[in-house]
């Protein structure tokens, strides 16, 4: 024991790397970046997710370039950018390690000469330890600034993030996952995914219980992070049925995650306009002029026209409404012939989507029926106790719900309601709390920037609301006469 | 029953948390012809458990009635034998995301401890991933297996008896995540870096002062980890309450006037939360870091 | 300075003292208790006010003992109780910093062990530090406790603490500050203070620019907390205009403060039922039937039985209700005539007190209807709404106010109305995080437990609402008309 | 005009604070014949400010208009220029109460810094105390000494320019309290002691790092200061803000009806705050300790 920590400090990486190729050699085709695939671009804290595409350009910290040579390499390799393409960088650990202790030097040296400009230079060494290249233009740009010492602690922060920003020029690039995105949204675009934190979802899926071979719901308005999480927790076992409002899913999210394609098998929706009629049994996935699409009519206006990625397969949901703009235009008799043949060309293909579509929503109808869901998670701009009231319905009882707001007031309400209504035990309402250290010798402390909330969770457990003398009956006075259930076929799952 | 997967009824031999109220459980481990004594009047297992539904009503002896609950790991944490100090639900789905655990990875944990973090940790990689926990402790890490064993993810766990500081985790290059709960998690990052895949991963340790941080952030970075970084969470459980605001009584402005009778408006109710008077305001600093394919 | 440095840590007590003997004699007689003092009693971070008077008993952490011993002996000192009385302790610098080092060794021991105890033993190494008699007995108590190991952390700390209580018995006698009497209320009673925290507290005193010879309403529901932290930060120049609700103003947590007697002389109260007449110029403070204590119809009635302290001289405002239950009293014609003599007698007492009671009230509405007060201080539990929208008319422009709440959502009405109706700048609803931490040798991290919230605060300034054309003209279009304000005689401060 | 006393009207040479709107703010120096230029238009100082109310709206040569506020420690905190880093409110006001600074305190501060506490700390101890202040920097203590006659509180305070963990105060048993803001602190802890009065007082250091405050914390306790405690304040300014939770649309329940058109109740409006996206998350760890009487 003693003699492997004395080791640790002299080891030297030639060592270290010949020690694990001893034993277990992975394929490594397995991590190298493929041509399509989804990746994440990472430099400090700052990702983006885009997929490897040959000669697409990307945007990337205001830099533009194409991915195309980091097809074949490793997940996890630093590239330079370098004219508009990436170059691999060679790992350089010793340096960087150096780096350190250099710079904890620097920083002692500051602390001793009696001025109080240590949390400035402290700053600066933290963009040192990153072993980035770029930053000593940064570190040049700051020790010229004649303002930066006037500035606040805060501002100085900011300051050096935004010529971080700008002058440095590395890249990583990562394989996708619930911590990446969950960080790339909430840093990015919080706006996008409600504000939902990253320890917030990470609560979220844990108190779901979400795990592999059960039945979840999902109601979210997050860009489908909150779907991909609960997917990548799943692992391809057990259905997930999204729940959604409006005029389609939406699930830009979901393919950052790159999942595997028998994943998205396993993923199932249903519009929340029909929640009512399936609860009432009316719900005909028979019939074929049902509109599958007829949730339009929700406080959702301004998110129907963008089914940011309406399933790939399923096409287009505003087809009929781009064949009506065609019908409104004046045109000569040629054209319009043409165009009658256009039309009923898509209204074939459209009959074809809508017998799809139908099936789908009998698949997720059947999937639901049953009122024996395991789990479900909401995470939504919506006013949430009209959603949490409406879906737990679907839930068995003893299984873990969990809803997610940004504001603490309509949870309060969810609250209320579900202690008043009975079904639901164990409810708490709670919000967290995470900050982050700059941990250096010398030199610890909480970083000077926190997040400033979460938002906030109210989860619970359903229980039975009958006495157990019911002992396999139905388990509400709503379920559904089964014989209205007219679903033609099973679904997977 | 098991932890990694739900089951409709409850069956001989399961574990099922009873739920007496606010804030109070207990769990019984379901046996024919047991009881289980609560403040409500007994509960008969053989007529009131099996048979039912999880999440039924059951009325006890004394007409007071619970519900029965099916376990999870996060009712499990709650409920646990304390063999020692345990992971909380905040830490534990902090390190789960952190550590980007999902069905299929390969875990090591050392150590086993009360096996809080353990259960969720199995939940989370079931089916097909494996947990190798390591824990000094003898009888603690038997009790552990035991544990398993009963809660049905045996098959999952692998609980070794041996001091990783000195003897690792008992595997080489097999690990996608490590997590570390010990005195010294510096001794034992060498080991966790034997643990690991090749191609690399993620490794996680919790640690209650800050001294145990720095060496360990010290220790990460000599053994070339990468991406270090430390945080902490807290959980803010708030009461919902409904209050009543008194309205102050300006009197009137005319002159001589005798005092207005107490309206029958004099004072608002409103509904607020509040957080509780004490709370947990330090649990430990978790420390995340990458292992880079060497 | 280096040479300092090294001395500091061989530097001897004896050295030390005479170091500081040689120079500035201070003056004793005025740092010793002294009988009729109230002062504060500490164990651990346990405080307790009392007034030190010779032969009382006092009960502290479920001990009783007298104070007599204490009378003579320095503020600060630390006494043991023995057989119900105080007997000073001989100061043990020394020995409780040695307890520190072997302390910290020991944890060193336990960290290494390989077993996750370490913070239980923290714990109780905490204790040791901090040198208290009786300690020994509770980490006795701790090691033979076959319960302590399964315990939860938090469960373990309530368990030191409650140990702790019980065994130690040593007792220090401090001069109370705003600083001990607001963490004296917020550890004990914190329902008395309406839940304020001392670093809200803080914030509020800073935030009000609560300085001397400044003018300032209070109006508080905190037992008398904040009226005294603001008295004291007055220092006994200006004057302070305590607005109270209900039968007399509650000022029990003045009085802890022990202030001399000449800061009495420059706070004054109001009755709120009044601030409408005022404000109208209707309050006629010369008619001998104007009921001061009218304001028993305030929402208040919970607190009207118990005016805690109305200013000593004043005598009880519910006089007249006791002679009316006199009254109702069936009594012999002898005694009949006795009673009659004792009515008449009270009748003559109201008289006396009704005028002193007369003149307080003239003199505080004189101090009101200039309405330039310089600051305005609420913390109380009615809804701060329509509290600080009728106070801040009192205000002059360029003034600091600060409302405190127990709750977020009745501020952000207050905000609200107070964004809509203008004449307020500047207006921040806050909250703050405190957090305590343990800093020894390889154990330093936060405390266990903490505080879950410490209140809210509305923070602003006042601004004039007319345009600057009118220079030195009325503040407000309620100024009252001057003559109606028929006020006898001015106030002092 | 001063920073420990209110006037009505603003006068020549005084500091008003221009209220520009938001969290927008800029001091003046008013002086006859001036102009300030502000967004809004020109300010001119002997027309708009010179006898005019603190507190009154001025309207600035565009049209627009402002605010022209007395000077508090609180504003000048927000307005004042940064020489060094600066010392806030929420740490000011703790620093403030667990000094237990009032009326007549004698204080002594290293190092002077921004003056941003110091003249809280001279607004605390009017009219009767006395701030002894020590700056390293020259150019800053000059500046400072400076500052503090213009603000009219140069009686109060005593700025000197020296090291203090070499040279101390300059004063011995006089303080009531000493507070702390050097790269190291544990250095100038004797001198604390020496200037403080002969029965005690209170003393506190604020620094960034947790090795400083380990290093200051074992120095108080070496020279037999009692009561250490060490404490972090954060602050969070809460945005006010009205927001629309629109409704969900579960749809009718009767077969086959067209859906429901949009109708006007389909979302609530509902008060609440967001709390800020970024916020300080550390500005450093305050120590306080009582000296007892030696």
């Amino acid at each position: 024991m003693l003699r492997k920590r004395r080791l640790a400090r002299g080891w030297l990486p030639s060592q270290k790397t010949r020690f694990l190729m001893a034993e277990n050699e992975d394929d490594d085709s397995q991590h190298r970046v493929k041509e399509g695939d989804y990746v994440v671009l990472k430099r400090g804290d700052i990702y983006k997710a885009v997929q490897v595409l040959k000669k697409k350009k990307t945007i990337f910290e205001k830099q533009w370039f194409i991915l195309d040579n980091a097809v074949g390499e490793l997940y996890g390799t630093t590239f330079e950018v370098v004219t508009g393409t990436l170059q691999p960088r060679k790992p350089k650990h010793i340096e960087s390690s150096a780096d350190a202790k250099e710079a904890g030097t620097d920083n002692r040296h500051i602390l001793d000469d009696g001025k109080s400009q240590k949390l400035t230079r402290d700053d600066i060494e933290t963009l040192k330890e990153q072993g980035l290249k770029g930053q000593e233009i940064v570190q040049q740009l700051i020790e010229n600034s004649t303002t930066f010492r006037d500035k606040t602690e805060f501002a100085q922060e900011k300051y050096i993030k935004k010529k971080k920003k700008k002058y440095e020029n590395s890249v990583m690039v990562l394989r996708p996952s619930c911590r990446i995105l969950a960080m790339m949204y909430h840093g990015r675009e919080p706006g996008k995914i409600c504000h939902l934190r990253y320890d917030t979802l990470a609560l979220m899926l844990t108190l779901g219980n979400i795990h592999a071979g059960s039945k979840v719901l999902v109601f979210e308005t997050c860009a489908g992070l909150v779907l991909g999480a609960v997917m990548e927790r799943m692992g391809g076992y057990g259905s997930v049925v999204q729940m959604y409002p409006g005029g389609g899913p939406v699930r830009a999210g979901v393919e950052s995650f790159g999942f595997p394609s028998h994943f998205h098998e396993t993923l199932h929706d249903f519009p929340i306009c029909h929640v009512n009629a399936l609860l009432a049994g009316t719900l005909d996935t028979e019939a074929k002029d049902v509109n599958p699409v007829a949730g339009q009519a929700n406080g959702d206006v301004s998110e129907a026209p963008a089914p940011e990625k309406a399933e790939g397969k399923e096409g287009s949901p505003n087809a009929e409404e781009e064949s009506m703009e065609t019908n409104t235009s004046t045109a000569s008799p040629g054209e319009r012939e043409e165009r009658d043949k256009l039309r009923e060309i898509r209204g074939q293909e459209k009959k074809v989507k809508m017998e799809e579509k139908r099936k789908k929503l009998a698949a997720a109808a059947a999937l639901l029926q049953g009122r024996n869901a395991d789990g479900l998670v909401i995470a939504s701009r919506f006013h949430p106790c009209p959603v949490v009231l409406g879906l737990i319905k679907f839930l068995a009882p003893s299984r873990p719900f969990v809803v997610y707001s940004q504001y603490k007031e309509p949870l309060i309400e969810c609250y209320t309601k579900l202690r008043e209504q009975g079904g639901a035990v164990g409810l708490r309402l709670t919000d967290s709390w995470i900050r982050h250290y700059q941990v250096l010798p010398n030199r610890t402390h909480p970083m000077l920037l926190m997040s400033g909330g979460g938002g906030y969770l109210l989860s619970g457990t359903t229980v039975a609301t009958e006495t157990h003398a019911a002992k396999i009956g139905p388990m509400s006075r709503e379920e559904p006469p089964a014989k209205k259930l007219k679903l033609t076929e099973a679904t997977e799952g | 029953m098991s932890f990694v997967e739900y089951s409709e009824f409850i069956q001989e031999g399961d574990v099922a948390i009873i739920f007496l109220g606010h804030d109070s459980m207990m769990p019984v481990k379901v046996q024919q012809g047991a009881q289980t004594q609560t403040r409500y009047g007994v509960i008969r297992h053989s007529k009131d458990l099996i048979g039912q539904r999880f999440g039924t009503k059951v009325t006890c002896s004394k007409g007071g009635w619970v519900y029965v609950l099916h376990p999870t790991p996060e009712l499990w944490t709650l409920n646990l034998p304390h063999r020692t100090q345990i992971l909380y639900t905040t830490d534990i789905a902090n390190i789960t995301m952190m550590l980007e655990l999902k069905p299929g990875s390969v875990v090591c944990e050392s150590g086993t401890g009360s096996g809080s973090l353990s259960h969720a940790i199995l939940r989370t990689i079931a089916p097909t991933g494996h947990l190798h926990t390591v824990e000094f402790h003898q009888q603690r890490s038997e009790k552990a297996a035991e544990e398993f064993r009963e809660h049905r993810v045996g098959h999952l766990v692998t609980v070794r008896n041996q001091d990783v500081c000195k003897e690792g985790f008992g595997v080489t290059g097999v690990a996608d995540a490590v997590f570390l709960d010990i005195p010294s998690p510096w001794e034992a990052i060498q080991h966790a870096k034997n643990a690991m895949k090749k191609h690399g991963g993620r490794v996680c340790s919790f640690s209650p002062c800050i001294e145990q941080v720095q060496k360990t952030c010290e220790a990460l970075a000599d053994h070339g980890f990468e991406e270090i970084s430390t945080l902490e969470v807290l959980l803010r459980v708030h009461d919902v309450r409904s209050i009543t605001l008194p309205l102050p009584d300006f009197g009137s402005a005319r002159p001589l006037e005798t005092p207005t009778p107490v309206s029958s408006n004099n004072s608002v109710l409103c509904k607020t939360t509040t957080p509780p008077r004490e709370m947990a305001g330090h649990t430990g600093y978790l420390t995340f870091a990458t292992k880079p394919r060497m």
